[in-house]
């Protein structure tokens, strides 16, 4: 289990490829909580991270959804921002600039109503300076098709992906909801349809109810549920997308420590993101890439890559 | 010196069934917050309740932050278990903070707003005309230093057990209607429920329509669900006006509580 | 809104018609939580409830999964008991007679290897004296359709409904997976085979890695998650399903209090159904029952049947 | 009289880094416990930790309960930091408890085992030959009590820092070896980690199997993770060899450790 004889003297090596990108080490933050790094920027080095992903993009600006657009549940929290952000152009001139100045691939999360906005995105963001990797978020619903989700229907996604994969030659990862019956058959459409990486999971739908006002609380009546409440269940969908697909797996959903992480690499992630924590700590990803060294070490691993995948099943 | 430090609690005082009021002892060198700045405190240390809840500055003295709340829910429920010694992690200063007034000023606190509004108050000491409303004497939480530290101060309770029974606004607005014409308009500053602030634009409006009043300033502290607290999340937006909207059929974007807020002018809030 | 001159005097009506049984009033115990009501009738005096749901039956006894089966997770629990259980003749012999005794609905949940098991075991739990009605547990693999799980898969639901409702005229309630895409589809196809009415949620798979070990901590790998950190996965999915069927539906999923058992009635359960709170506080099913009645009269309601479904959306 | 009860803390007193002793006093009538039983035991007061966490009686007297526990994960962690005057539920007394000892009898403690056995040794003093390891002088708690109440005491520690250097089950070994092979047997109690109950049931094995020595009676504390303590999740079981197997390929069936237990022969259990 590479336990060297002086293996207490090395470092450990945590770096890990994604998609030909190469990452310092496994450790991204998760779309929509991190902004485009900015704000952030503040509490600790970006150029520590693995990758940064921004705040999911659109072709044009969006205003979001109506507030309440958060609200605590146990162990959780619901979010029904409605993707809001700048849009595609704004972000090129106005962000990147700031996010060229590190040393680490910045993935950028885009999403459209439609293949065509899809399309229209992944080619806008391609020809930008400094973008390294484009992450498409699928939970959206697809306005032609009748608000069909994208990322539930197996033939939507495997249309959204081909179409997509053709519009980019940057590394291509696909975010999938989990708010399906079968999330290895959905990896595999997407691998199938030319991904280079997936990424899981988004959230997942809920809702939670005002009693007194009989109405929901958030304006959007659902949202989507992230936090440590969700992560069993983001761990075995991970385990079942490493069982099917071949591509890397860049594994989410109520991350909060260390010892977390390496809960979603030992059952098949190459990468972790970390969402919601933040909001809790914003230097947590920083812990948690020591916390992960520190395991290595004490486990006596000298590379992040011995253990991924690395689960006994009974 | 980071935004993000542990703090050690030095005590949590029970003010009443309601009301406490937590002093930190920070363990590393901190920013100097503003009043109307507001710091995102951890309440716990399991996942429930999971997120930092906001709370704005009501003292800050050298290593020393204190804060005034009242308990709603289980954030605040928690955070009334802290005991002398727990070390929590907290957020801040975080957000914009009232503007520095030039004279005299006006000082609308509902309720727990007098957190948020006795710091400024503090600061320009015998400069503020107080006007405090609350449900209940018990409610009226630090009058006496709030009054110590006004030019002069009208009280209001909803069940009239101190000061006058009635709603705050109705005294501001008595308040108003008492100055003469000419007197110079006072900027008024105000953090407290929702439907005070509400209350509030319709009298600031009235007065603004009416071409014979002076343009008030008016700046109002601004409440919303808040997840992060330093700006990524788009949790806590309101609705601002705008010259530049998003989609060009409305004239308002939204923007971040947290970062361009708390205080806003009252003026580009939309008030729905 | 049902209020009288003298409301504060009258005691509301909490009593709900459940796919032709009457309940005094809408909490019922959740399967697999609640033994065959033996063990708690200790803590509370069970003629209180609404109605009593036994753990899980087969035809044949079960050994179940070996251990450990349990582990806490983030305001919820994955189990993996593996449906141990007496077999419905035991369960007949030795558990009903003490449920006669009480003036409550006995629900019966059970559940089979293939469709044929599920036939006999309805037939079988429909002759014994004592039963009110069925509960069919379709989260579990079909051993002649290579383990597919009977309640993921449409057609195979529908067929194992169809066929247990032949087999028996007790009011029959399908218990719904929430592992899967369209749930609303699922309750759809149940109602169309016959069901009397549906239950849901069942839990949700997760799974929990003991990462010094590099090994699931649950010994069959996976478990059902269950406990607050799913309630709002479950309260949006009974609305869902409310928005499609005429059917009544049994509301569950991590209700640990009488606010919780609203959200589920206001989005639309019919009833509700207790689980894994029972195990925090025996007596938690009759301290719903209360808070449900102050609820009604402190917000002016004289029927529970006022406040079910009545969720306004934005 | 219910076992599902609300308790009032007395004092949660730590004893060193690891282990702490609470005292409750019920706000209600409940049953006497027996030496081996267990509560279940409310830790926090949020959905995480959710469950409850079964913790057996150290010491009951009128009104007071007493538990005496090592901090191991959250669940022990949130439970150290209750203080007087908090109220926590409990449910119990649980499970069956060790059968009342004839005359003189052997108590073989690993660690925290202790809890559970000191109130049998207590219960009949001076009846009992004392073993209890741990792996050091600082996890050896309550041992001045538990001497006191025991006929003779054997005692070690991993690490050497008191008593023998060594494992408890070899000392427990020699002392059999030692005794005369017409001795009477002792009947034997043990409660502590799974691989000393392990390397106990091979010594009782070897024991058996040997036709010169007479039987020995051991009853062993068993611990599994529990939900509900009370028999209804099936959570807790463990492989129990049985005449009526539910699977007749197999000699053994499941049994409960809330309720069949916690107390078993051990030569019932299937040792895996
Ligand atoms: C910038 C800012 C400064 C604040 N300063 C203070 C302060 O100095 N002292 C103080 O006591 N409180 C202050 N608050 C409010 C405080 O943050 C909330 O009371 C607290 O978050 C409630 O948490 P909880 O878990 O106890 O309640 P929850 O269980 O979250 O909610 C309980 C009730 O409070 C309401 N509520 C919760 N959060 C908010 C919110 N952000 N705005 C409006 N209503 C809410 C909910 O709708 C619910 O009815 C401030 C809020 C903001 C945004
Ligand atoms: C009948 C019975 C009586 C007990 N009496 C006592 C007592 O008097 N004093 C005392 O300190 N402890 C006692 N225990 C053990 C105690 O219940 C556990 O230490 C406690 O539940 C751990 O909870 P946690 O949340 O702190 O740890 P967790 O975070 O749940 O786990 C921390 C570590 O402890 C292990 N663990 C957790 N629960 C158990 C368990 N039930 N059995 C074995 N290992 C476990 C886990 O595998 C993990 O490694 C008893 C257990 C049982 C079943
Ligand atoms: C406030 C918020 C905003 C989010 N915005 C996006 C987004 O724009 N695009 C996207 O693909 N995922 C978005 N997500 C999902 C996260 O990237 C992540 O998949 C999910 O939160 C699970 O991880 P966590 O439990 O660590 O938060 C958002 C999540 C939150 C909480
Ligand atoms: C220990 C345990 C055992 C269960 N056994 C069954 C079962 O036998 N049959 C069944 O349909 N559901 C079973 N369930 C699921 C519950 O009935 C319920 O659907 C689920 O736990 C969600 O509700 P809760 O969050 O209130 O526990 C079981 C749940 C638990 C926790
Ligand atoms: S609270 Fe996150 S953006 Fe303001
Ligand atoms: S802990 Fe539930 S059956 Fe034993």
């Amino acid at each position: 289990m590479g336990i060297t004889p002086n293996s207490e003297l090395r470092i450990p090596n945590l770096s890990v490829d994604i998609a030909g990108l190469k990452l310092k080490n496994p450790v991204m933050t998760a779309s929509g909580t991190f902004g485009y790094g900015e704000e952030y920027s503040e509490f600790l080095d970006l150029n520590r991270l693995g990758a940064i992903v921004v705040k999911g993009l659109s072709i044009t600006p969006r205003q979001g959804n109506p507030t309440p657009r958060i609200v605590e549940t146990p162990a959780g929290m619901l979010n029904a921002i409605g993707l809001q952000n700048i849009g595609v152009n704004v972000f090129i001139r106005d962000k990147l600039p700031f996010l060229r100045q590190f040393d680490i691939p910045v993935i950028v999360n885009f999403f459209g109503d439609s293949i065509d906005e899809y399309i229209h995105a992944a080619e806008m963001l391609s020809n930008a300076e400094g973008v390294h990797a484009l992450e498409m978020n699928i939970s959206c619903p697809n306005k032609q098709a009748g608000w069909i989700v994208f990322g539930t229907d197996p033939k939507t996604m495997e249309q959204v992906v081909t179409a997509v994969r053709k519009a980019t030659r940057l590394p291509l990862i696909v975010k999938l909801s989990p708010n399906v019956t079968d999330i290895g058959l959905m990896a595999k459409i997407a691998e199938n349809a030319g991904a280079d990486a997936v990424s899981l999971i988004n959230t997942i739908t809920g809702m939670v109810v005002d009693v007194k006002k009989q109405r929901p609380v958030l304006a959007n009546n659902t949202g989507g549920l992230s936090g440590p409440a969700v992560r069993p269940i983001a761990v075995r969908m991970v385990w079942e997308v490493y069982k099917v697909v071949k591509i890397p797996i860049i594994g989410m959903g109520g991350i909060i420590n260390a010892n977390d992480a390496l809960e979603f690499l030992i059952a098949g992630a190459r990468a972790v993101a970390v969402g919601t924590a933040n909001f809790i700590n914003p230097n947590v990803t920083i812990e948690i890439i020591e916390g992960l060294e520190k395991f290595l070490i004490d486990e006596g691993f000298s590379d992040i890559n011995e253990i991924i995948g690395s689960l006994k099943i009974s | 010196m980071s935004k993000y430090f542990k703090a050690k609690t030095v005590d949590n005082i029970s003010l009443n069934k309601h009301f406490r009021l937590l002093n930190l002892s920070p363990l590393s060198d901190i920013d100097i917050p503003q009043p109307g700045q507001f710091y995102m405190l951890q309440t716990g240390d399991t996942c429930d309740p999971l997120l930092k809840r906001p709370f704005s500055i009501f003292r800050h003295e050298e290593n020393s932050l204190s804060f005034l709340y009242r308990i709603r829910g289980k954030g605040t429920l928690s955070l009334s278990r802290l005991k002398s010694g727990d070390i929590i992690n907290a957020i801040g200063p975080l957000g914009n903070s009232y503007p520095v007034p030039d004279g005299d000023f006006i000082a609308l606190a509902g309720g727990i707003g007098i957190a948020s509004l006795l710091p400024l108050m503090r600061k320009f000491k015998e400069r503020a005309y107080l006007f405090y409303g609350a449900r209940s004497k018990e409610e009226l939480v630090m009058m006496d230093e709030a009054k110590a530290v006004s030019k002069e101060s009208f009280i209001t309770t909803d069940d009239g057990s101190e000061g006058k029974k009635g709603l705050i606004t109705d005294s501001l607005m008595k308040f108003f209607n008492s100055l003469p014409i000419t007197h110079h308009p006072l900027p008024l500053y105000a953090c407290g429920p929702t439907p005070m602030l509400r209350e509030l634009y319709r009298i600031i409006k009235s007065k603004i329509q009416n071409p014979k009043s002076q343009i008030i300033e008016c700046y109002v502290s601004m409440e919303e669900y808040m997840a992060c607290g330093v700006g990524v999340c788009l949790g806590c937006v309101v609705k601002v006006r705008s010259q530049e909207p998003v989609d060009s059929s409305q004239k308002w974007i939204y923007k971040r509580v947290c970062k361009e807020g708390p205080v806003f002018d009252i003026k580009d809030i939309i008030w729905e």
